[in-house]
Order: C-alpha cells, then structure tokens, then sequence
C-alpha cells in the first residue's frame, strides 16, 4: 500500500519549500506533521507545500491539511500550495482553503509570491 | 448483497481503506469508455472514493468482513454510481462545513466527505436502504451543469 | 456466480466487449496498491484482457444476459485472478499458434489469446468448473521469472 | 466506446506512414484495411505503421495486424512498426510479429530504416 509521504525541506531564501511525494490522505497525517514540526524547528515563516499533480487527495487528506493551516495561522506562518490539478484546485476552492493558503500553479510562481509577500 | 442484473459493472472491496483506488480506477474506466470529459472523470472518482470511505469507515465501522460494493450504469450520458456497505445508514447529517469555523477551533473537522459527494454530484440520494444495509445513489451528467 | 470470502475483490462485468479495459483498470490499481513493477501490471492486463475477451465471446457466447466475473487477491507477492463466465470450459485447445503458418495461409489465425495467457502467467488452470459456469484461474508473480 | 481509429497516410519519400490513433483490437479491422488499401493504390512498397506507445492492443488486434502482414508479405511489401511500447514489443516478440514486420522505437528511426533498406 502506498501509504506513506517521502517530505523533502529545502530552504529557498526566506521560504521553506515542503515537497510532498505520495498521495494526501488520511496516512499523511504522521509525515506532514513531521515536516511541519522541522519547518517550525528552522523558524520557517513562510513555507511552501508542493503536491504532485497527480496526486490523489481525498477529504481525510483535506482535514490533515487544515490541522496545517490551523497551525498556520496561529503561529502567524504565511502558507502556499503549488502543483496542484485543476481538479484539486476546484476542491481546495469549494472547501475554503484558498481563505487560508495561496495557491500557485508551479513550485517557481509560489517561491517568488511568498518571497515578496 | 442485492444485486441489480441492469448494472453494466459491480466491485465489491473488502473493508481496507486503500481499497477505494480500485472502484476509482474502475470508474474512471468506465466514465471513458462513454467519452466522458476528463473534468467529469475526476468528479466520479472523488465522489467514488469518498463514498467509498465512508461505507468502510461510518457504514462498515471498520469490521474486515464486511463489504463495500460499488455499482455502475450509464443512460444517456448520465452515469449512476451507488456505493453500499453494510450499515444502517447516516444517523444524523452534518452541517456543510465552515473552515473558518474549523480553523478557529469553534467547529469538529468533520463533514468534508459529505460535502464533497453533494457538490461534485448531479443528484444524490442518501440512506437508501437494500436488503443488505445502506446504499448512497449518485449521478453525474456528462457535461457539468452551471 | 459462486462467491468466494476471500477475494479481495470482485468485479461483475456485462457481456460486452470494451468492457474488458474496466477489469483491466481495476487489476492495474489493484497491483499499484502491492507495489508491483509496471512491466508485471501491463502483463497483468494483458491476461485480465485475453482471458475476459474469451469468458464473453466464447464461454457465454456473445449472450447480453449473461455476465463475466473478475476476482483478484494478492498473497505473498503473487496475484491471483480468475475469470468466470457461464459456459462450459474450453473444449479443444488449439496448438500455440505458429505464424510463419498462419502467414502463409496454412493454420487458422486463432489461438493467440491463450498463447499469451499461458506465456504470461507464472501459473495457470483453465477449465475450472464451478456452480456457475467455467473459470481460468491465473496467478503472476511481483518479479518475473527468469 | 472508443472502438474506431484514425488513420493518417503521410508519404516520406519512399516509405508510407500510417499514423494510428486509437486501441487495436478486432474493431481496428475495418480501419486498417482501409488505409492499407488506401497505401496500396499508391502503390507504397515500404511501410511504416505508427501506433500510440499508450495505446490498447488485445489478440483481437494482433489477429488483424498479422492478417496485413500476409498480405504485405504476398504483395512483396517491407513493413515496419513504430511507436510499441516496452510491452508490447515483448509481446509482438513472442507472437513472432518480429519475423516479418521491423520493430522500430521511433517514426524516425523506422523511415530511416526502410527508406535504406
Ligand atoms: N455510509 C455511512 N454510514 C453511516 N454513517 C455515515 C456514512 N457516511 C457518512 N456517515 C456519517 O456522516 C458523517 C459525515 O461524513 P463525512 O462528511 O464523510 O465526514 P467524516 O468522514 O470526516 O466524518 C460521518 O461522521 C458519519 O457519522
Ligand atoms: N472461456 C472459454 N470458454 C470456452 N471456450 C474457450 C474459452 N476460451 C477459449 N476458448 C476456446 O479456445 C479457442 C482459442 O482461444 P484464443 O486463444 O483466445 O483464440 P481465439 O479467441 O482467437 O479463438 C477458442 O477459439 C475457443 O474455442
């Protein structure tokens, strides 16, 4: 089973880049907040999460990530999410994400809003 | 469980979460072999995998001998999916979700799946109960209606 | 169709051909789920293909009525498929078909579907009856055997 | 049900590519012996077939595309094919398809091929 994330940090100037492998569901849950926890560790005030763009993400994925974003938002950390697809870009719209992410269509779009932001 | 001989494709799962890929697969098969819009696709494999979630998860409560079956036809480009488990049915439904709610603590970070099976589908019908327990009927027209 | 507890999953196609790509969807994200290599998932659709081909045209003989069974499980990185349909099994094998024969007009063009069934399963029994009818029961292996 | 396919004839030099879209199967009879024909009244005697390397192809299309190579074989016809992926090069091995059609891994490469041959 495809169950696990393989989450690389890399730090881009003042954005820390979060680039998830794997398929965002419920068996994230350990991986993301892991890799948030070491963004947190480096005081990482922006950060940006990359998905594939063929990624399956279903509600149990949606909630881990909102965990995120609650963080987010309470630790004052401005949050991104680039390479998603246009269906999933629907989804996160639908369910309000985009109230408390910016969304971007590639890992360079998102480094440079971030950057500037 | 009930089966329907007018259905053109029944999966049945075992009660493993993972195992809601498979009837996304099969139904993403299914939806092109009637010419249907790649958009429309990933709308039936999102309501697919979500239903099927739920029957594992909610309808079956976890138990490993229990089945999730997952039925398709299509009539005039109209596909019709229902997704079965072996439960009683939603007992109580959720509001829609609020994530500004959620985010502030001020809500329970449940009711995504549901959400996600009323927006994405043309109609919906749930807690239609079989001889064999719950069943969630969804439809999906060829072209998304705006 | 005799049910097995054990399968993993079942897919119940109508007697139809194009219906085979669903049952070879199916079995595809059925090996991702257990990590198999893309050259043993395209061996694997291959023989769902040839082997649900040959349940419609020839075991249930075209007949819209009548149904295919699909059934998967995985055991110790081997997965086992059978296929069922509601004839009577296969009444004389052709000899594996020899195409310098064929080209020259000498052999029938037939026989290839279970030529490469046999070539790519790592095992396999053909005419298997059970309550309902004939069933191939194929196994393919995670590595392929050298 | 996607059961037909589009053939386009392009003539490079002394080789006639017939470009495939779409699965080969038994429904592909119709199809191919139309643009065989169709190569025939142009008299080609060398021929590339160019197939999608994500394309379908199930015993129901092997039987078709052997039924074209006898006849190519009898009208004194080099034929090659383009496009196979890694399966199905395997399998048109296994069949024997490789005794009487070149197998080649691009367009390119196979009019390169039959147009020197
Ligand atoms: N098939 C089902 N059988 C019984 N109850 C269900 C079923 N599907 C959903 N429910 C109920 O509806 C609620 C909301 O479901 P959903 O929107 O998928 O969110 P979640 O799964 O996160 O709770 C579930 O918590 C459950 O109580
Ligand atoms: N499921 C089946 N039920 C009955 N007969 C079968 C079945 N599968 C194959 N056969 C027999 O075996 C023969 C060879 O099958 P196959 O190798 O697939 O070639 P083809 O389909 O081109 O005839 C068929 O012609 C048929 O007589």
């Amino acid at each position: 089973m495809q169950n696990k994330n393989e989450i690389t940090l890399e730090k881009h100037g003042a954005v820390m880049l979060l680039d998830i492998e794997g398929d965002i569901t419920a068996f994230s849950e350990p991986f993301l907040n892991e890799a948030y926890k070491n963004a947190n560790d480096d005081d990482a005030k922006r950060i940006l999460l990359k998905v594939g763009d063929d990624c399956y993400i279903n509600s149990g994925g949606i909630a881990v990530l909102i965990q995120i974003l609650a963080q987010t938002k309470r630790n004052n950390q401005n949050i991104g999410i680039a390479g998603l697809s246009e269906h999933f870009k629907k989804i996160f719209n639908m369910v309000g994400i985009t109230k408390f992410a910016s969304i971007h269509n590639t890992v360079e779009d998102g480094l440079e809003a971030l950057s500037a932001g | 469980m009930h089966t329907n001989n007018n259905r053109a494709v029944e999966i049945t799962l075992v009660n493993q979460l993972g195992y809601e890929r498979i009837a996304m697969a099969c139904s993403a098969s299914f939806a092109q072999l009637f010419g249907f819009p790649k958009n429309r696709i990933e709308d039936l494999k999102t309501i697919v995998s979500e239903a099927s979630i739920n029957a594992m998860q909610h309808g079956n409560k976890g138990r490993n001998d229990a089945k999730v079956k997952v039925s398709l036809s299509c009539v005039e480009d109209i596909i019709n999916v229902q997704v079965s488990d072996e439960g009683s049915g939603i007992e109580e439904f959720p509001p829609n979700p609020d994530i500004e709610n959620i985010i502030e603590g001020r809500e329970p970070l449940i009711g995504f799946g549901l959400f996600l099976i009323k927006q994405l589908t043309d109609r919906v019908e749930f807690n239609k109960m079989t001889g064999k327990g719950n069943m969630v009927n969804m439809s999906i027209n060829m072209k998304e209606q705006v």
